[in-house]
């Protein structure tokens, strides 16, 4: 790491700056972090955010398990991950100094509200001593400031109660961060004026806060210099800060307009995957129609429905959700509808950690289901690509009248990135053609309506929707003659039914675009093979190694099922490839599979993201092999 | 709805040959409701019939209407997404016992809370018939089948009263030996807006033949079938001589007229808001071998799932305009790079 | 039973630390629980909760005895399981709203017809909790919550009533306000032989603040909970002076004693084999904002299922003798080849 | 093929004989097969059974859905499959024989029940013609016998209505075929009066049916000849006829017995697993509790709550039951309790064929569940053999704590052979450890009890049952801390119990037989490698090829996660690897995976098992590549 804060006076640049806020759970970490963000962004940096937060709603007070943390990386260049090891890491308390502080760079600065740090926190926090006193800390650069102290002082005359002011001690922090690192003051005091207007005395207490988080930068003497990290040199266009799932729901809503087919979600609330619901229930102007199931397989078979009816049937959860929905899934094969599911991943097995990242339901997507029943895979791979990640999933569902399973994770969910807004009219146009009439002729010359007559060209078979005169059919989960859809148990049929199942999923791959392959694409010693939210991570790592006079290339799949018809030449080109993932080697595993080469797994599964630096040493490991 | 061109039963059959057990109580259901489809002034393209499995399940295939044949249980969830995507066609649920009370039950329950726009068509044989012959959640204890060869020691469920205990709005019971009888009940479904749910007594001759027998054989049914009437004293028997009373714990009970006299016969009253009068009622018979009300149970308006979420959607409209993606995209805080 | 050692509270108590919310009426309850337990002569060891997912879910692990933490809306069925295997343990069964209404409903529903020997508490706060305040099954009409920022439109459920109409045994409600109601409730549902399910208004602080306050703040209790007690007229108010009666068509309602005369009242009877009585009561109030009935609805005793399915293990050893392999696999024609 | 039968006099000798049943659903041929099938069991013969009938209860009579068919191999040698094409068809009707000629050798025998070849019946089967009269079966030897007519004729003095009587038309073609192929009349009859005890009126018509078949081929002077087929030299011992889902059955009651562990089974009733429910519910004298539960989530962890409680749990289905079980699996894999989840495989995807057999549920085992969330599965090769895999399967369960699923197959499950009964002295002991005290000591001394404190060797958690002083404790889906079991968010946590999970299951390799390894085993040109029910036909048509004089290897898994150690090198010893599945090539995809050989998949998917002829020709197919 080179970017350690040199102490010098006046004020610094930086390149970029990562930032980690840590506090109790009750602290406001996510929001304070999130507008440190904003700010950013609005100023022009370029981003990427990693909330991390507990699987409860409140854990107990002071603990190491109710540790919440914001990790944002701020740079005056194109970046894409939320960084290594953080610069600063500011620690509302005992716990959160003690937690955290392993991801801290050596050296790092550490800013503390140094009234948490009493006997009763300290003892929660394990702490024997206290560190802010023995020594523990001298590797780093320690600023210890009265932050509930003065935030209390600062809200005396504003008439808050001392314990309501106590909770406006994020803002003081965020206050001091801004001042810092010279982030513009307005777009927080207007935002807070915005959020409070119906609680006027919240708002003065924040505002009160945040102010005197500032001056006591300017006045404490304490900093001798501020920092600034200049607006990156982007794109022109317009920008906006935008999470994962804001992203994913907001692509949905424009498949839906570009299809002019209206949009349903079938959704049983699950986290990372219920912000989508959220979001999604508020775009009713739309003509988004939202049900809260009573449990998954019913908000799939509700969203499969609708697409019976000429809907774009869509569901969300993340992996628990899926495991129930495979059944129905497989009826959705049998039916040849479309249908998108969705699955934010998140640590598992079982419940397993179901805040943290993971993407360890690849396997699940491919397989999850009995028989032969393929169905397409799009993943995501940046919280802003998100958008276009949904809207690819719907074209194929639409076009190919099929299930489609998109996959983020819960890192591209909650992080965030600035985001360059799409011209509306360069989006794909998913217009849809219903059946309106009858497509077959019997022998003795009357028309009728065969349910499963294909498309040539697609292999889809028409979309004939209830209320449509002349077009009335039976359809379901039985094996079924192909072209008139009756019910056909003949050896024959059925064999010929499942391979043209098979074919007629192989057969997007004419239709997706090539594998997106960047570096050194002529001569690397090395492919690193992505898929998924790695993709920041093996972007640093790979700009790092080649940096360093390394040969590396770096493809990054999006579409898994079928796989990109260029694939085999790319990862047969290198003499070695790297497959880099958020579980046990599932991609990899498909790529040996397929092609018979010996990739690599690299495997991490602890709920966190890659870091560039990890996947950095990975890639010279295996370079100096 | 005066554009209906008139039709048939033959124009409600589908082409489908019928693959039910010859003799099996599911015929003489299909023939009420393709005999009632021409009646209803509504379109076949308009009419949807979903189910899940089992030979009840098989029914949508024989319907010349639009259909779908989905999985074990999950009929009521398949349709609440159908008919809120398209509050206007009209969508039938036909499902078994096993179907609908066993692996779907939470759906049917919640289908009925929601008041979701569907006529809910539940064949009652009291086993599973498709996977020759299992007991089913409505089988009575004791129930000696392949499952249970010492019998079964479960309570089955009254369809009736679990219904009633999910907030569901119309509530009627009827058997497949009474086509009119049925006709009248799938009528009153499909006229009512919201959660229609029928209770069929039907024959599995196979599996279990004449569960219902003793109340449903032609001879026995003055005596044994409790005809419910909106408005009416509810009485019953060869004679009329049985009627049914409210007692002053709430319990229905059957008493002899000439005991009490008319006049204190309960009216029944299908309207209340009160599902509790429904629920006694329900309760009334503890099996097809005692005297068992048939009818509509309880038929309250209430608003209906569908047409409340087009109802919110219409708002939005109207409050913010049609949905402007451009907007939308634009809705946070931007910042302009140039 | 002499044997059971004397414990306390604290023996009852696990080392977890507990991850609710300050406030969280969660606490209250546990705290119920954890002081019941020494009065109830049953050993640690022989004690299990298992429950869903959920904040009401994490009960277990403050339990110092057997628990499963299991998977969302599970719990009833796993528990049928572990009861069915071990009818000698006393399996209590903890979930949340969601949990058990919604994607659990099913499975609570058949544990209750089926009358498992489990003491199933609902914490009932009608919202999700762990997931951050999406409105749940028992969320009142127009709730607006995170995923229905228009309000919701769903009928929420009576647990009672649901609870009522799948043929429970025992059903009964308390809050979490009143830590000797739910101590009341909570031995008795350990004292009912069958499946004993007990609905808990619980406040989230958090998310659905004050849900029940109209009805369970210490100055509203006695206007607006009518306290259910077998044997006696059914009455409540600041001064005693309101009643329940049952009227004619079968509802429950309040009056005032004043009007009717004490001997008008209902006596309650937890007793009675017919439902009808609880169900009426349990239509009482539609909602925690008018005069609730509290306390136990209805205890009516009948054959317990693992106990039955253990009968039949013995009476087959009986009739057949223990289980011999090598008699098993000739079971069948066999002949020799040599 | 070369036992066609030669029309000498007298009695002719034959190796094998495959006779097909065939009639309506309503005819009873599952019955006839059955019954036809035990006489020739305890003549003596080695045999094998593939009973085939429609999805419906009672699909329309005289239609072509509503034909059910049974085909049995009867043979003097020991044999493996039902045959690839019967030498004898019996045709209850019209449709029967339309539907199922196909099947026949050419120059096969048809016999025919003449009096269902009426008009109504031809016009059913869609016979424009008929077909006994218009030359079409030419190529064949045809027996036209009145069936219905005699049998109703015979009746007719016992008092039986003449539409009952009729009924029992199927003994009087079973009663033919006895006389015809020399099978023992006494146990037929013997089974009849056992059977229609309470029905005297029905013994007595199916007895006087049964008898006048035999009578007839004595007396009609149709036949020249009987023929016979010996008895077979197999392994001297007891012998009984069983069919898979039978024998599954009892190898779950053996390994309860050989564990002292009640078993308690959860099930929802679905073809083709339903039998095994019935048979386990009559074990109750075994101590054997069964719950027919509300669906399959509820029976799954109503096995698993079992478990907990020292309970063997148990829960069989079919695929579309483990579609919904995966969540509950996943939850076993993380609470580390044994658990047994048996897959009787039918043709997917969706209902598909639900009658019908397929092998196409092995990557859903393998990966249907959401994060990494391994699970030792075990297959069954044959119908006897399924109540040593259940023992198996029992054993890895009980033994390293952990959900393992069994895979079968509707042809296995319906599937019939002769089994010499095992000396129940030799089945393995199984007996279990349950915890009894605290097994580690708090730093303070204290004596605890840790859930997941592990058995060094075997890496399995103690199994504390509840009712067991001093071992209270609390398990659940969340991640944990290794030991303790405590909840632990912690990322180093996580990524070690998610390898340690994965090795848990890897690590059973090291406690597995050897992979089956037959055939020429040094020099062979291919490797044919199987799993799960192909077994019968693989060693057929390698049988025949080695006859042939080419050099082949049959390598068939029963292990299929993990895999035995040996199998990397035996896919890598030999030139050309084939592997026939009853899905499109599942774990061909595993094979290549995993040892990265060019491994090539014979797929068919079509409801019914591979014959060994079809076999043969891809054998000598690739072998003349
Ligand atoms: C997920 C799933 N589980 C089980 C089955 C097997 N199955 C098919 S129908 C049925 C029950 C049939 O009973 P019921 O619903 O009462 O209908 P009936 O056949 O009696 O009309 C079952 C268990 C299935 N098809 N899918
Ligand atoms: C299969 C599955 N679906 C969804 C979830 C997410 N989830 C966890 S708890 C919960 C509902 C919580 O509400 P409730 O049961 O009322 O309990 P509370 O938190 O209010 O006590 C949901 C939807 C999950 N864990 N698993
Ligand atoms: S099995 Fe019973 S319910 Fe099914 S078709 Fe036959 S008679 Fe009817
Ligand atoms: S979210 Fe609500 S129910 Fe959950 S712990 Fe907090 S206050 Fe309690
Ligand atoms: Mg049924
Ligand atoms: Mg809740």
């Amino acid at each position: 790491m080179t970017d350690t804060v040199p102490r010098t006076v006046g004020t610094q640049e930086l390149n970029r700056l990562v930032v980690r806020f840590a506090g109790d759970s009750g602290d406001g970490m996510q929001l304070t972090g999130d507008r440190f963000t904003s700010a950013s962004a609005l100023f022009g940096n370029d981003l990427a955010t990693l909330p991390e937060f507990p699987a409860e709603i409140r854990a107990p007070q002071g603990t190491l398990a109710g540790v919440s943390a914001f990790q944002v990386q701020v740079s005056d260049h194109d970046i894409t991950t939320p960084g290594d090891a953080p610069n600063v890491l500011v620690a509302m308390n005992p716990a959160a100094l003690r937690k955290e502080l392993v991801h801290l760079e050596f050296g790092g600065t550490i800013i503390v509200n140094q009234d948490a740090f009493i006997e009763r926190n300290l003892t929660k926090a394990g702490y024997d001593s206290d560190p802010l006193d023995d020594g523990s800390l001298d590797n780093y650069t320690l600023f210890k400031v009265p932050m509930t102290t003065i935030t209390k002082e600062v809200c005396k005359d504003l008439g808050v109660k001392p314990r309501d002011a106590e909770r406006s001690k994020n803002f003081f922090a965020l206050g001091l961060l801004s001042w810092l690192y010279n982030r513009p003051a307005q777009p927080t005091l207007d935002w807070i004026s915005a959020k409070f207007k119906r609680q006027q005395l919240i708002a003065d207490a924040n505002t009160a806060a945040f102010k005197a988080g500032m001056a006591f930068g300017e006045t404490a003497e304490l900093f001798d210099f501020t920092y600034e990290v200049k607006p990156a040199v982007l794109e022109p266009g317009t920008y906006t800060n935008v999470n994962g799932n804001t992203a994913l729901s907001w692509g949905l809503v424009a498949a839906s307009q570009q299809a002019k087919v209206p949009l349903f979600l079938g959704s049983y609330p699950i986290t990372p995957a219920s912000d989508i619901l959220h979001e999604l229930s508020q775009r009713k102007n739309f003509g988004v129609r939202t049900l809260q199931a009573e449990d998954e397989i019913a908000a799939v078979c509700a969203a499969l429905g609708a697409s019976f009816g000429g809907h774009l049937g869509i569901t969300t959860t993340s992996g628990p959700g899926i495991a129930l929905k495979g059944e129905t899934i497989g009826l959705a094969v049998s039916l040849e509808l479309p249908l998108l599911v969705i699955n934010i991943q998140r640590g598992g097995p079982s419940t397993g950690l179901p805040t943290k990242t993971e993407s360890a339901d690849l396997m699940q997507a491919m397989y999850g289901r009995h028989g032969e029943s393929p169905v397409p895979i799009v993943a995501a791979y940046s919280p802003s690509q998100c958008f276009f990640a949904a809207i690819e999933a719907a074209r194929i569902a639409l076009k190919y009248r099929t299930p489609v399973i998109l996959l983020s994770d819960g890192y591209l969910a909650n992080g965030s990135e600035p985001w360059l807004l799409p011209d509306v009219s360069t989006l794909p146009d998913l217009t849809v053609e219903f059946a309106t009439g009858p497509n077959h002729t019997e022998e003795d010359g009357t028309e009728v309506f065969w349910p499963y007559l294909r498309d040539p060209e697609t292999k889809a078979r028409p979309w004939a929707v209830p209320g449509t005169p002349g077009l009335t059919h039976r359809i379901g989960g039985i094996e079924k003659e192909d072209g008139s859809g009756n019910i056909n148990y003949e050896p024959d049929n059925h064999g010929y039914m499942v391979k043209l199942r098979e074919e007629r999923v192989a057969h997007i791959a004419n239709d997706i675009p090539p594998t997106m392959l960047e570096g050194d694409i002529d001569d690397a010693d090395l492919l690193v093979l992505g898929w998924g939210s790695t993709w920041g991570a093996i972007t640093s790592a790979v700009m790092r190694a080649r940096e360093e006079g390394r040969k590396v290339a770096h493809a990054h799949v999006t579409h898994l099922n079928p796989l990109p018809k260029d694939l085999g030449d790319i990862v047969r080109r290198y003499p070695k490839v790297l497959v880099p993932e958020m579980n046990l080697g599932q991609f990899c595993r498909i790529i040996r599979s397929e092609f018979l080469v010996d990739a690599q797994s690299v495997a991490k599964v602890e709920g966190v993201p890659f870091t560039a630096a990890e996947l950095h040493s990975h890639i010279n490991g295996v370079l100096d092999d | 709805m005066t554009d209906v061109p008139t039709t048939t039963k033959a124009d409600w059959t589908s082409d489908q040959e019928v693959r039910w057990c010859p003799g099996c109580g599911d015929y003489s259901i299909l023939t009420a409701v393709q005999m009632l489809m021409p009646d209803l002034d509504v379109r076949r393209e308009d009419t949807v019939f979903i189910s899940g499995i089992g030979c009840a399940a098989r029914f949508p295939y024989y319907m010349n209407t639009y259909g779908m044949h989905g999985i074990h249980g999950r009929a009521p969830a398949l349709a609440t997404g159908l008919a809120m995507a398209r509050p206007e066609l009209h969508v039938w649920v036909v499902g078994g016992d096993g179907d609908m009370l066993s692996i779907g039950g939470n759906h049917l329950l919640h289908s009925l809370r929601r008041n979701v726009n569907l006529n809910i068509l539940l064949f009652n044989n009291q086993i599973y018939g498709l996977t020759k012959g299992q007991y089913s959640p409505t089988s009575e204890i004791g129930k000696v089948t392949k499952s249970t060869p010492a019998g079964s020691i479960d309570e089955p469920f009254n369809p009736i009263s679990v219904a009633l205990g999910a907030e569901a709005s119309f509530v009627a019971r009827t058997h497949d030996m009474d086509r009119q009888h049925m006709m009248d009940m799938f009528r009153r479904a499909h006229d009512f807006p919201g959660a229609a749910f029928v209770e069929v007594f039907q024959n599995c001759n196979v599996f279990n033949d004449g569960a219902f027998g003793a109340i449903t054989k032609k001879d026995k049914r003055a005596s044994m079938l409790i005809p419910l009437e909106h408005g009416k004293p509810i009485r019953f028997g060869e004679n009329n001589e049985k009627g049914v009373v409210i007692n002053p714990q709430g319990s229905a009970e059957v008493v002899d007229v000439a005991d009490v006299g008319e006049s204190a016969l309960l009216v029944h009253d299908e309207t209340r808001q009160d599902p509790s009068l429904a629920f006694a009622l329900s309760r009334l018979s503890a099996g097809p071998f005692e005297p068992t009300p048939i009818g509509v149970y309880r038929a309250v308006e209430r608003s209906e799932y569908a047409t409340e979420a087009s109802k919110q959607l219409a708002m939005a409209q109207e409050q913010s305009g049609p949905g402007d993606l451009e907007a939308l995209l634009h809705s946070r805080p931007t910042w302009e790079v140039s």
